[in-house]
């Protein structure tokens, strides 16, 4: 068993006007160190399969088909042993 | 930057868009070689989008004038006078390729791009309404796209707090490629309160609201002029992302502005962004204008003057400026966390200046920019007249209860309701009629008076017939509007078509404009504003041809409106505008030709009478005012069996039908003749002597019940319940399927 | 004469709805407070309307529950002020901390706008719903993406057991009776004090005939009679 | 310069609508590896810090008074020199 995390981003360049709303709040309460403010989501899962690499190219069909809208986000994934499986 | 050092080619003319005779062309005018920011803005002002270079030939035939209307064709969207000292203003635009390419963004920024187009003019918008067309429903892009557009349009306008109250959604697999996603949106303004964009005053402020401009969706103008492959999936063009928050801070902000006496002219950054709305302002008025690019807010580092001039960011806006107001307008912004920037000013030079680190990146005549685009006399194949399909050879040997259910559990008839219940209906609390029957209605707020509002089109007759086609969506938006109580008064168009520069697809431009034209003129409903969305093709198939016809009406006492739910048992139902010839209903391309007969053919549609429509629209607007009536459909999609289902099922009743031993009763029940409407009545005699009086013919072929069922004869019943069920189930369970 | 108070946000859309209705109901018109103003006068009931604060991005309503008028709205709570939040308001008060549990995705992830049926429960514990009857079942239309009512088990106990569920999503019988998956069909809660109220369904649009009903104005004229 | 990066997750026993709406697609495209679908948000940013402790404690706050649910959500913060400062 893996565990599976997906990070998605917004590409470089794609409005994250989500971003800019929480950039405005943090300042209003007073944090202005913070900059270039990006959202993004992480799906993550168990999956049934042992062998990483092929784990790794089934994600990344996932990842194209359904989980990422590729026209403006990214994709990093990221596969461990489950924990406790060992 | 010296501007001689960035000579332009004929290749990269054509990258953008541009014929070598169109680059020709440029050269010969300007007397020299663009740069490349220069031939952007051309091949962005050039582009068919902005330009109009195959349509504009025929949208010139188009009626455009009349006593109600106060702005047509020109302006950022249509004017109409609603009386009282009220205008409305409206305007429909597509949003296709984006919205194919992601269905979300590109349906949310339609919705964006078409609200500011109206609110632009000094005008608060009150009603969405949305047109869509998909491909075949069991398309393997076909749930991915419904979804993905209908929670965009909805995520857009819910947000920003308009009610979206009406729309059209169709299934067809000429769209499986190529869907169309056409906004309309509706706004009320003081009618002597309304702002233009031709700049004036030499030297007055030019400033920059909204969002700051970033690297989205450079050259969308010319993306929507061009044919689409299934490459472009892949290619990726960067799309650009809504943001209803600011285009609500946005049309908040404007309004005040406008109300502040501050502004002389403003204009929205919509296609082709900086560069449409500097030209047309400045050349409108017979100026010129000159920007500093380093003025300009912008997102991101780096941003070449080509691409802050043809970005298509959203929620942005151009205004000049009355010559002390700039301090009056900052707070405003500043009030409402808006961008604002003086990025430079009124010219009498008759050229757009453009200057970056002081020195000028672009130096353009006006004139040759707005008025030598080409335009284009496209050769065309006039369409052949189809023939009917033969009746007889259509109908089938069924029960007329088991050919309705058919009908109206199909891709054709089933409840919209999916769509419509992500939209917020509500929001401004003025909604009398929502979606659900023919035209949505909402009060003038503050008055008794309401505006009436509906967009339709019926392709698959449109593609058989362009001329008749084009007049039915004419006719139908006009009997939907009607069907409310309401008086038509004026219309937008949305024209989506394939490649102009075949023949065969000019010819259904050609047909369509010609027909709409002649609809509009004898129904007195003129064309103030309209959208060409053409090259709607993908692979070099085109889709049918579809000119959308969005309409607006006036009804000066919403206690005056009816829909179309028969609540009260004991009523007579009658079909207004029923011709004894009828009797044998036109079935050619209909819906029941289409499902029950599985004769899939372009065959003729229905005719239309513009005469007929105009006396029957009287009759029915004189019967609602009398309130002689208790619920009006118009008859159009299905048939007169399908309205009656209608009506019964949204007022939970049931009704009984007479069928007479002459009628060929397939024919009756489902034909499609135009012109007609289903009414019921407590007053029999007030409603025959008033049809009497107005010489229309008439028919009585029901009376309600209050058993929940339709009682088609002596024994042929179906249960109105069971039929919601069917009518209910279609759109749900398709987008609950699972994929192929 | 109940005085009412309305707070906008950016983003804030059924600001002039609900006021529209208020003066319907009083004949006068509420006192309007933007969202950076940092002092209130006394009010008998404030109101925070539904729409899209700061656009829903981050959380609903975390955004507006941080704005400096926010301050003042806490006070009047502390006062024993009587509130009412309606749908994104009812997010803010939660957020704000105001108010029990949180507002999640609806369960079907789709925005939803339309009427359900309501019933009341506890009104005479309190005070706010003090004028209304439990008997009375009302039918008031949702508009919303994040309506999905959520508390933990034991502040759900806890609210349960001191009656701060005011309102449920009646089973009509309707598969999609309960419009957002709310837990235990919870349409609105009060505070422990029973003078702030949180409600998903918007009553200011079932407030006139033209609306269809007017369960929203009979629900808004018991709360503006119990708040004077 | 840091970068931020800031995991928000809902808490175990919280209802994931979304985790849920995915698994189903999932399944329905024919993967079936995957199961115990939960998704997350993700927010990054630059911070005029340089002590990576006392970063933490700042984010640590902003999570706390506006960043994150704490009613329904965990959170996890990393922090890093920013890429191409040293
Ligand atoms: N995309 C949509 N958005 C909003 N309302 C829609 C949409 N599609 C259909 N509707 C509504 O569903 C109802 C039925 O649509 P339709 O059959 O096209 O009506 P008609 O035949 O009277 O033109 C109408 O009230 C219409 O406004
Ligand atoms: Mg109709």
């Amino acid at each position: 068993m893996l565990r599976v995390t997906i990070t998605i981003s917004l590409k470089e360049g794609v409005l994250d006007p989500e971003g800019q709303a929480i950039a405005h709040s943090l300042g209003n309460l007073g944090y202005h160190e913070a900059s270039d403010i990006r959202t993004g989501r992480i799906i993550s899962f168990t999956m049934d399969e042992s062998n990483h690499a092929r784990a790794n190219q089934k994600v990344a069909k996932m990842c194209e088909t359904l989980l990422v809208n590729t026209v403006i986000e990214n994709y990093d994934i990221a596969i461990e042993d489950q924990a406790g499986d060992e | 930057m010296s501007m001689e050092a960035e000579h332009t080619t004929q290749d990269q003319a054509r990258d953008m868009g541009l014929s070598a005779d169109e680059f020709d062309r440029i050269c010969t005018r300007l007397g020299r070689i663009p740069n490349l920011t220069e031939l952007g803005i051309f091949s962005a002002m050039w582009s068919e989008h902005c330009s109009y270079k195959s349509s504009r030939r025929w949208l010139k035939t188009l009626p455009t004038t009349g006593d109600q209307v106060i702005h047509g064709p020109g302006e950022n969207a249509g004017v109409v006078d609603i009386g009282d000292g009220m205008a409305a203003v409206f305007k429909i635009e597509s949003h296709n390729h984006p919205s194919f390419i992601e269905p979300y963004q590109g349906a949310a920024t339609g919705v964006g791009g078409i609200l500011r187009d109206v609110f632009t003019m000094g005008a608060r918008p009150v009603a969405l309404l949305n047109a869509l067309r998909f491909g075949e429903a069991d398309h393997p892009l076909t749930r991915h796209l419904v979804s993905g557009v209908v929670s965009g349009v909805g995520g857009y306008g819910n947000c920003i707090g308009i009610p979206t109250i009406g729309g059209e959604t169709h299934f067809d697999a000429s769209y499986n490629q190529n869907i169309l996603v056409n906004a309309m949106a509706v706004g009320l303004a003081r009618a002597d309160r309304i702002f233009l964009s031709a700049a004036s005053g030499l030297g007055n402020p030019v400033i920059y609201i909204g969002a700051k401009t970033g690297r989205d969706g450079i050259h969308g103008a010319t993306m929507a002029s061009a044919e689409f492959s299934e490459e472009d999936m892949s290619k990726r063009p960067t799309v650009q992302v809504g943001d209803p928050l600011a285009g609500k801070l946005l049309m908040e902000a404007s309004l005040e502005l406008m109300a502040s006496d501050s502004v002389v002219s403003i204009q929205d950054m919509g296609a082709a962004g900086l560069t449409s709305s500097s030209v047309e302002m400045s050349s409108k008025g017979g100026m010129g204008m000159e920007i500093d690019l380093d003025q300009v807010p912008i997102r991101e580092k780096g941003m070449t003057p080509y691409e802050i001039m043809l970005s298509e960011s959203q929620e942005r806006m151009l205004v000049v400026l009355k010559p002390d107001a700039t301090e009056r307008a900052q707070a405003i912004f500043d009030k409402w966390d808006l961008d604002f920037a003086v990025i430079g000013k009124v010219t009498d030079t008759g050229h757009l200046v453009l200057t970056s680190q002081d020195a000028v990146v672009a130096d353009l005549p006006l004139d040759p920019l707005v008025n030598d685009a080409p335009e284009y006399d496209r050769p065309y194949d006039p369409p052949s007249t189809p023939q009917p399909a033969d009746h007889t050879s259509l109908v089938q040997d069924m029960a007329l209860s088991t050919a309705l259910k058919q009908m109206m559990g199909s891709h054709f008839l089933a409840s919209r309701r999916w769509v419509y219940e992500q939209y917020d209906r509500h929001v401004m609390a003025d909604t009398v009629i929502e979606s659900g029957g023919d035209a949505a209605l909402v009060r003038v707020h503050g008055t008794n008076r309401g505006l009436a509002v509906t967009t339709d089109c019926t392709q698959r007759y449109v593609l058989a017939d362009p001329y008749q086609g084009a007049m039915q969506a004419v006719a139908e938006a006009y009997r939907n509007i009607t069907a409310t109580g309401a008086k038509p008064l004026a219309t937008t168009n949305n024209l989506n078509f394939g490649n102009p520069e075949k023949p065969a697809i000019m010819g259904q431009i050609v047909g369509a404009v010609k027909g709409m034209g002649a609809a509009c003129s004898a129904l007195d409903v003129p064309v103030v504003s309209g959208n060409v969305s053409l090259y709607n093709e993908t692979d070099g198939n085109a889709i049918s041809p579809a000119p959308v016809i969005g309409m607006i009406g006036v009804i000066d006492d919403i206690a005056d409106t009816v829909d179309i739910a028969i609540t009260d048992t004991g009523l007579s139902v009658y079909i207004i505008g029923q011709t004894a010839a009828a009797n044998d209903g036109w079935l050619s391309n209909s819906v029941y030709a289409h499902v029950i007969a599985d004769h899939d053919h372009p065959d003729a549609p229905p005719p239309v009478d513009l005469a007929l429509e105009a006396k029957h629209g009287d009759l029915i607007r004189h019967l609602t005012k009398q309130h002689l009536v208790a619920a009006v459909h118009d008859i159009s999609d299905g048939g007169a069996l399908v309205a009656l289902a209608e009506m019964v099922m949204a007022g939970q009743t049931g009704a009984d039908i007479t069928l007479s031993p002459d009628q060929l009763t397939h024919g009756w029940a489902f034909g499609e003749d135009q012109g007609r409407y289903l009414v019921a009545t407590s007053d029999p005699t007030a409603l025959e002597a008033a049809a009497a009086k107005y010489g229309v013919e008439i028919q009585k072929i029901a009376v309600t019940n209050d058993r929940q069922e339709l009682k088609l004869g002596d024994s042929d019943i179906i249960s109105s319940t069971e039929l919601r069920g069917v009518f209910e189930h279609w759109l749900p369970a398709l987008m609950e399927s699972k994929p192929r | 004469m109940t005085n009412v108070a309305v707070i906008s946000f950016p983003g804030s859309n059924c600001d002039r709805d609900i006021i529209t209705a208020v003066n319907h109901i009083t004949g006068t018109q509420p006192t309007q407070y933007w969202h950076k103003e940092t002092s209130m006068e006394k009010h008998d009931l404030v109101i925070l309307p539904g729409g899209f604060s700061f656009g829903d991005y981050l959380r609903c309503g975390a955004i507006a529950a941080r704005s400096p008028i926010m301050d003042e709205v806490m006070e009047h709570v502390w006062r024993g002020g009587f509130v009412l939040g309606i749908c994104n308001g009812f997010q803010i008060l939660t957020e704000a901390g105001i108010l029990p549990g949180t507002l999640m995705r609806n369960k079907q992830l789709q925005f939803v706008c339309r009427d359900v049926t309501l019933s009341l429960h506890h009104s005479q514990s309190n005070a706010i719903l003090g004028q209304c009857d439990d008997n009375r079942q009302l039918v008031i239309p949702v508009a919303h993406n994040e309506g999905n009512y959520f508390a933990d088990p034991d502040t759900l106990k806890k609210i349960t057991d001191k009656e701060q569920i005011a309102l449920t999503y009646t089973n009509t019988g309707a598969a999609n009776y309960n419009p957002n998956g709310a837990i235990n069909d919870i349409a609105g809660v009060t505070s422990d004090n029973g003078r702030v109220l949180g409600m998903m369904p918007h009553p200011e649009r079932k407030a006139e005939a033209i609306h269809g009903g007017v369960d929203g104005h009979y629900l808004l004229t018991s709360i503006i009679e119990a708040a004077s």
